[in-house]
């Protein structure tokens, strides 16, 4: 990787960005590694948690935006809560997920992440609630591949009454509807 | 002894206040020597009567260190330099008395060179190993008045 | 007949017992050695009870002699001999066996180091048996303190024991006092102008009773010992008469050598042949720079005296000062002598500016590529662009400034090992000068580590990342090259793994303490010790940190190893409260580690044959002649005889005595020969 | 006594809870358990799911929305508290809740999507609050079975505790709430390391692999400090480590067989209320042991 600053290419104002929609000081990171020490799902991660922070840091915004680990974020919040500088690191993946989907950079590699994001808001779109079946039947039509998992776990949810067929429909689905409207 | 192994016994005379101190950074910085060194401390190398280190020599050291501290740095100005004089007009008297001039070394370690101590006292005791036991007065001892042994034959004699 | 010898085997808790068995060792004392009339071991002889249990022992048992087998003399010989004087024993009959150092530390096998153990205790015991009653020599003190440097530590030291009502000396051998500080723009972690807080103290200092001021004079020589040093001051030809002169300016004014570079601005501004070296300098009376000045250098290459060349006469028109100017060009150096009681060593450091060390950063020949005390010159108000930010090469306020820290600084391939320890705190500082004046610049620094180590010190860091905006890169600059008029810098930032290039208008390098240049000439012209790199060496790194090698030597500030102003401050103020202690003292007692010649009953008087050899070897003049008279006053012979308030014990007179006549007290041939016949040989 | 003075409290079980969904029996118990001692829950009227963590972490707006809309309908329901007895849940809320306090701007957006105005202080809680809150001396008072030798560990997750600056719910690192409600239906506490880890939560379909791993070092915890039971406060937790736990020996090769019950179920039992009517029968991996122990 190279960073190049030179007088014309310093306006990153990546970092600005997002202290504004977020209010996440990233020049407080002082870089002492403990997110990454206590993340659970840090060994699954292309970069470190505190690595997406210095990249934040430094205006590396394609680096931040494109890795895989901001979906691989468990939103645990464990960073967050042991922080000695009171980093909102958690918080900070929420943003860069946002930026992310925005400006189309999700890593592919994570698409089983980030289509079931997208299924399981649609599902709430729709129906005001979560209804299980349908998201669960969307995510597999995105994602084939994972058709196979969890073979054995839905029958068995059936046969325990854990899974209903029909959507929770609400009487204000319409609100919701209106509500993904106004909040695109 | 003869097939025991040879274990040296180094004298050092050392200076107060460059090489016992170096000596003593090398205790603090827990590095390992050999143990075949006795330590004499005095004030200065300058202060080094020669027959001292004859002296060492009739009791049967096998090879002797004087250290002080580096030119320039003696704690009494001119203390090392003088020693270094009186070495000079030593040593032709060392090799009449039938001593090899190589079981004595000089050096400067400073009390910063607790590691040049180590590998100082390492070498003496390595170099006075190969040269063998250092016999000459003893066999003078026991063989009479007869000028014989390590003070006579030239074998050691440089 | 022989003395009752006690020995005393330390376990120093399990430092020594880990790896000697001291037991044995106490045994083996005792063994075949009817002189030792008591041994034992205890677990820390040095504590309390181990004293108390030492002097117990000397009175129940009689001892008239001890041995205490423990760690090295150099720290607790002083205990152990203090301890025994409580029981009234001469102290000079407890000798140290120095167990830890020399055998437990470095000898791992126990069987090894307890042989060894064996042999050193049963060297010490037969030195012992051979120890004499000496006492103390009582020597009177000069109350009168000479400072060396007057940067921040020296102003401090000698302005504390001024203020204790002592005179103080002090020499600086620059024009002006001041040091470093007076350089520097604001300081850290207050942001407060250093001159505003250095100047008071420069006049306080000059207007001080007790303080007696050389400037532009060096330390020439330096005799004597503890309470009484006689010093050679040089002073330097200052070629104007600091009685008469008032300071009026009117002489530098019309100076037609306006083009010298300024060494107070670090080269980035220029100065007059006669000059003051900064507005606030004290004495504020100029100096004529004789290697640059026309009339100086007419009268060398005409080898005619200055005052009769004829090329220049501007400054000596200019002076108002009648009859008599107060410029001299015909002045020359001076020395003068001075009489102290104790020296405080002040000299400070040099800043690295040896650039040609760092090749990859251009070696000196890029004018953009400064130094930090550089950039304190730029920030300052009274620097040569009044504070303002420009580059040196033209005068441009520059859009990114790189610094790169640890320039001189923790590199040993370079020779430097240490850290300069306020490169971080003062790189700092710089983003943050540069940001309050280039709003919006931007600030990057390369750094290793940021250690920033103080009382408010880690806040002040962040605080120029997280309100000034400074960016931090982790990893060191590998290159410098000019791009056009830019500066174009390889570094790394390891915490993304990433090579990072910045294309610079200006780069700061936090340029490492040194120590002073001449530090190794002048530590001998003291007789005090100094590290593999020239900084002064303290006597104990923890408990004795501001005494040199040397009795009533004290130091303070950087020339002992790099520090902040805080730091030097109070380091200061220490080395002068050890001043006060001395000089509060109308005799001081010293070691009777002294030299003696020998005195017999006539008709001999001595052994002494009168050649004096002794005399030529003494590096302190301490051997004198004596006559010895007849009762009718004729002399008999003349003899040699040792001023004990002059000798230093160093032996060189006993080790080249041809009669052996004189003998070194405490390393008398007997306990020599005692120890070297002690030892046992297979 | 206490109960009859005191209000209503708002009933938001969320998506995962309610009846016909993948976690029903913590619902279940839930409402049985506060109908034997109170206190009296009452569903907030048309409740919408809280967007949970996909819309938090794709659409901050758009969360908020989601979760002050139930506050705002609680609020004009006079409710002044809301249990939300789902850890998801009960967190979105009150950080939304924090949000809009803390951002005028967003405030505003929010009541323009929601179109209905959020001002109230609605306290949101979550089921180990409650428990505290109304019903320890109830527990002590009614309790009719106390179990032989259960040893339960107590898995809290994340979503209870952190971010504790919001929250402000028990000790982030040593929590110890669920403990004393464990112990006082009159089971045993172990001491385990992991009762604040992560389980993978929201990875259950996406990351598979992710939760297996995380689930097994919390299993493996529990069983190596000798737990019979997990006890829980969280339907992810339950679903993961519950409906998982079988995959999971598999993948590690250790044999797993804790039973994973919900804290509501517990009470449930020592107020000898019937395994089915707490959902029990409902888990996959068999309750018995854990209902026979309080026989």
């Amino acid at each position: 990787m190279k960073i190049k600053i030179t007088t014309k290419e310093l306006k990153s104002d990546f970092a600005e960005e997002v202290k504004k929609r977020s209010g996440i000081d990233v020049k407080k990171c002082y870089q002492c590694g403990k997110c990454t020490a206590g993340c659970p799902v840090a060994y699954e991660m292309d970069y470190m948690p505190n690595q997406i922070i210095r990249f934040v840091q430094l205006g590396l915004k394609h680096e931040a935006l494109t890795s895989r680990t901001i979906w691989l974020c468990a939103s645990c919040i464990t960073c967050t809560t042991r922080c000695p500088k009171e980093v909102m690191i958690a918080e900070l993946m929420d943003v860069l997920r946002e930026m992310s989907l925005e400006e189309g950079l999700a890593n592919p590699l994570e698409k089983n992440i980030t289509t079931f994001h997208e299924a399981f808001l649609n599902s709430v779109k729709n129906h005001g609630r979560i209804s299980e079946i349908g998201m669960i039947q969307e995510y597999k039509m995105k994602r084939p591949k994972t058709v196979l998992q969890d073979l054995l776990v839905g029958p068995q949810m059936l046969s325990k009454g854990k899974l209903s067929f029909l959507p929770h429909n609400i009487k204000g689905k319409d609100a919701i509807k209106r509500i993904f409207e106004k909040c695109k | 002894m003869s097939e025991t192994k040879f274990e040296p016994k180094i004298i050092a005379f050392l200076c107060n206040w460059c090489t016992y101190a170096g000596a003593d950074l090398a205790g603090t910085g827990r590095k390992e020597y050999q143990a075949n060194v006795r330590i004499i401390k005095l004030p200065c190398t300058g202060g080094i009567d020669p027959l001292f280190l004859i002296k060492a020599f009739e009791r049967g050291a096998d090879g002797i260190l004087v250290s002080g501290c580096h030119p320039g740095d003696c704690h009494y100005n001119s203390g090392n330099y003088h020693a270094r004089r009186r070495w000079n007009v030593f040593r032709p008297l060392l090799e009449f008395c039938g001593i090899n001039p190589e079981r004595i070394q000089f050096s400067w370690i400073s009390a910063a060179e607790g590691g040049k101590w180590v590998e100082t006292i390492n070498g003496v005791v390595d170099a006075v190993r190969a040269l063998g036991p250092f016999e000459g007065y003893q066999k003078l001892n026991t063989m009479g008045p007869d000028i014989s042994g390590e003070a006579a034959t030239s074998g050691e004699t440089g | 007949m022989g003395k009752k010898i006690g020995v005393f085997v330390c376990h120093c808790g399990t430092n020594i017992s880990a790896t000697v068995d001291v037991e044995k060792v106490a045994e083996e004392a005792k063994k075949n050695n009817p002189g030792v009339a008591y041994t034992t071991t205890y677990k820390y002889m040095c504590s309390d009870p181990g004293q108390k249990l030492l002097r117990d022992k000397i009175k129940e048992e009689g001892l008239d002699g001890v041995v205490v087998a423990a760690c090295s003399p150099k720290m607790h010989e002083h205990t152990f001999r203090n301890a025994a004087v409580k029981t009234g024993l001469n102290p000079y009959h407890v000798e140290i066996s120095n167990l830890r150092e020399q055998c437990s530390w470095v000898h791992p096998d126990k069987p090894t180091g307890t042989e060894k153990s064996i042999d050193l205790v049963r060297m010490m015991t037969e030195k012992t048996r051979k120890d004499r009653s000496l006492t103390p020599i009582k020597v009177p003190v000069t109350k009168r303190a000479l400072v060396i440097g007057g940067g921040i530590a020296g102003i401090q030291a000698a302005l504390d024991i001024a203020d204790g009502g002592h005179e103080v000396i002090m020499v600086e051998r620059e024009a002006s006092i001041g040091g470093h500080m007076a350089q520097l723009s604001e300081t850290f972690p207050t942001l407060d102008c250093s001159q505003c807080i250095m100047t008071p103290k420069m006049v306080e200092l000059a207007q001080h009773d007790n303080i007696k001021l050389y400037t532009w004079s060096e330390i020439e020589a330096v005799d004597g010992y503890i309470g009484n040093f006689d010093v050679k001051i040089r002073k330097k030809a200052r070629s104007v008469d600091l009685d008469l002169c008032t300071g009026c300016s009117s002489c530098w004014q019309v100076c037609p050598c306006k083009k010298i570079k300024s060494e107070f601005d670090m080269k980035l501004g220029n100065r007059t042949a006669i000059y003051i070296p900064f507005p606030q300098a004290i004495p504020s009376k100029p100096v004529i720079d004789r290697e640059n000045c026309i009339l100086f250098k007419d009268s060398r290459k005409k080898n005619i005296k200055p005052n009769d060349s004829k090329v220049c006469r501007k400054c000596i028109d200019a002076c108002p000062i009648a009859p008599v100017k107060a410029i001299d060009y015909n002045q020359e150096d001076e020395i003068v002598e001075e009489k102290v009681g104790a020296i405080v060593v002040a000299t400070g450091f040099k800043e690295l500016d040896d650039t040609s060390m760092y090749g990859e950063y251009g070696g000196g020949k890029y004018k953009d590529v400064i130094t930090g005390l550089q950039f304190e010159r730029l920030a300052s108000a009274s620097g040569p662009t009044e504070g303002k930010i420009e580059r040196p090469s033209d005068g441009k306020e520059p859009e990114i400034v790189v610094f790169i820290q640890c320039v001189g600084s923790r590199d040993p391939a370079k020779g430097c090992s240490y850290c300069s320890k306020t490169c971080c705190m003062y790189t700092a500082k710089h983003t943050m000068l540069y940001k309050h004046k280039v709003h919006d610049g931007h600030a990057f620094v390369f750094y290793i580590d940021i250690r920033c180590a103080g009382k408010d010190y880690e806040e002040f860091s962040q605080r120029a990342i997280e309100e000034e905006g400074a960016t931090y890169l982790r990893g060191r600059v590998s290159r410098i090259y000019k791009k056009g008029d830019k500066l174009v810098v390889l570094g790394a930032d390891t915490l993304t793994g990433s090579v990072v290039e910045i294309e610079a208008d200006m780069v700061v390098l936090a340029s490492a303490m040194k120590a002073q240049d001449d530090a190794e000439k002048f530590a001998q012209k003291l007789s005090i010790q100094y590290n593999k790199d020239k900084f002064f060496s303290e006597m104990h790194p923890k408990l004795k940190p501001v005494e040199s090698s040397s009795a009533a030597i004290l130091l303070a500030g950087t020339c002992q190893g790099p520090k902040d102003i805080p730091e030097t401050v109070a380091q200061a103020g220490a080395a002068a409260s050890k001043v006060l202690a001395l000089l509060s003292a109308d005799e001081l007692e010293r070691e009777p580690v002294v030299a003696k010649v020998d005195r017999l009953p006539p008709p001999v008087f001595s052994t002494c044959i009168g050649c004096f050899y002794c005399q030529r070897v003494c590096p302190y003049g301490a051997i004198e002649e004596e006559d010895i008279k007849a009762r009718d006053g004729s002399v008999i012979k003349t003899v040699a005889r040792v001023n004990e308030g002059l000798c230093q014990g160093c032996g060189l007179c006993a080790a080249t005595c041809r009669s052996k006549s004189v003998e070194l007290a405490g390393f008398n041939d007997e306990q020599v020969y005692a120890e070297i016949n002690s030892v046992e040989f297979n | 006594m206490q109960i009859e003075e005191r209000k209503k409290i708002g009933y938001y079980p969320g998506c995962a809870i309610t009846m016909g969904s993948s976690s029903e029996e913590y619902g279940t118990s839930v409402l049985r358990v506060s109908e034997e001692i109170g206190p009296e829950l009452e569903e907030i009227h048309d409740w919408n799911c809280c967007g949970a963590s996909s819309a938090h972490a794709t659409n901050h707006k758009l969360s908020t929305a989601l979760s002050i809309r139930n506050i705002s309908l609680a609020e004009q329901s006079g409710y002044k508290e809301i249990l939300a007895p789902c850890p998801m849940c009960s967190q979105r809320l009150i950080i939304s809740q924090k949000d809009v306090a803390d951002d005028e701007e967003l405030k505003k957006d929010v009541e323009d999507a929601i179109e209905m105005p959020c001002d109230g202080d609605v306290k949101i809680i979550n089921y180990l609050e409650l428990i505290k809150n109304y019903c320890m001396d109830e527990i002590a008072e009614k309790k009719k079975k106390a179990p032989k030798d259960l040893k339960i560990a107590s898995y809290y997750g994340c979503l209870l505790l952190r971010p504790p600056k919001v929250l402000k719910f028990d000790d982030p690192e040593n929590p110890t709430s669920m403990e004393e409600i464990v112990e006082a239906t009159g089971a045993t506490s172990v001491d385990w390391e992991l009762k604040t880890n992560c389980c993978g939560g929201g990875f259950t379909l996406s990351r598979t692999d992710v939760v297996l791993k995380l689930t097994n070092d919390i299993l493996e915890c529990a069983a190596d400090a000798g737990a019979d039971a997990i006890a829980v406060a969280c339907p992810m937790c339950h679903a993961n480590l519950d409906m998982r736990q079988k995959k999971i020996g598999k993948e590690y090769k250790r044999k797993y067989d804790i039973p994973i019950v919900y804290i509501s179920e517990l009470i449930g039992l020592a107020l000898d209320l019937g395994p089915i009517s707490l959902g029990l029968n409902k888990h996959f991996i068999d309750t018995k042991s854990v209902v026979n122990a309080f026989a």
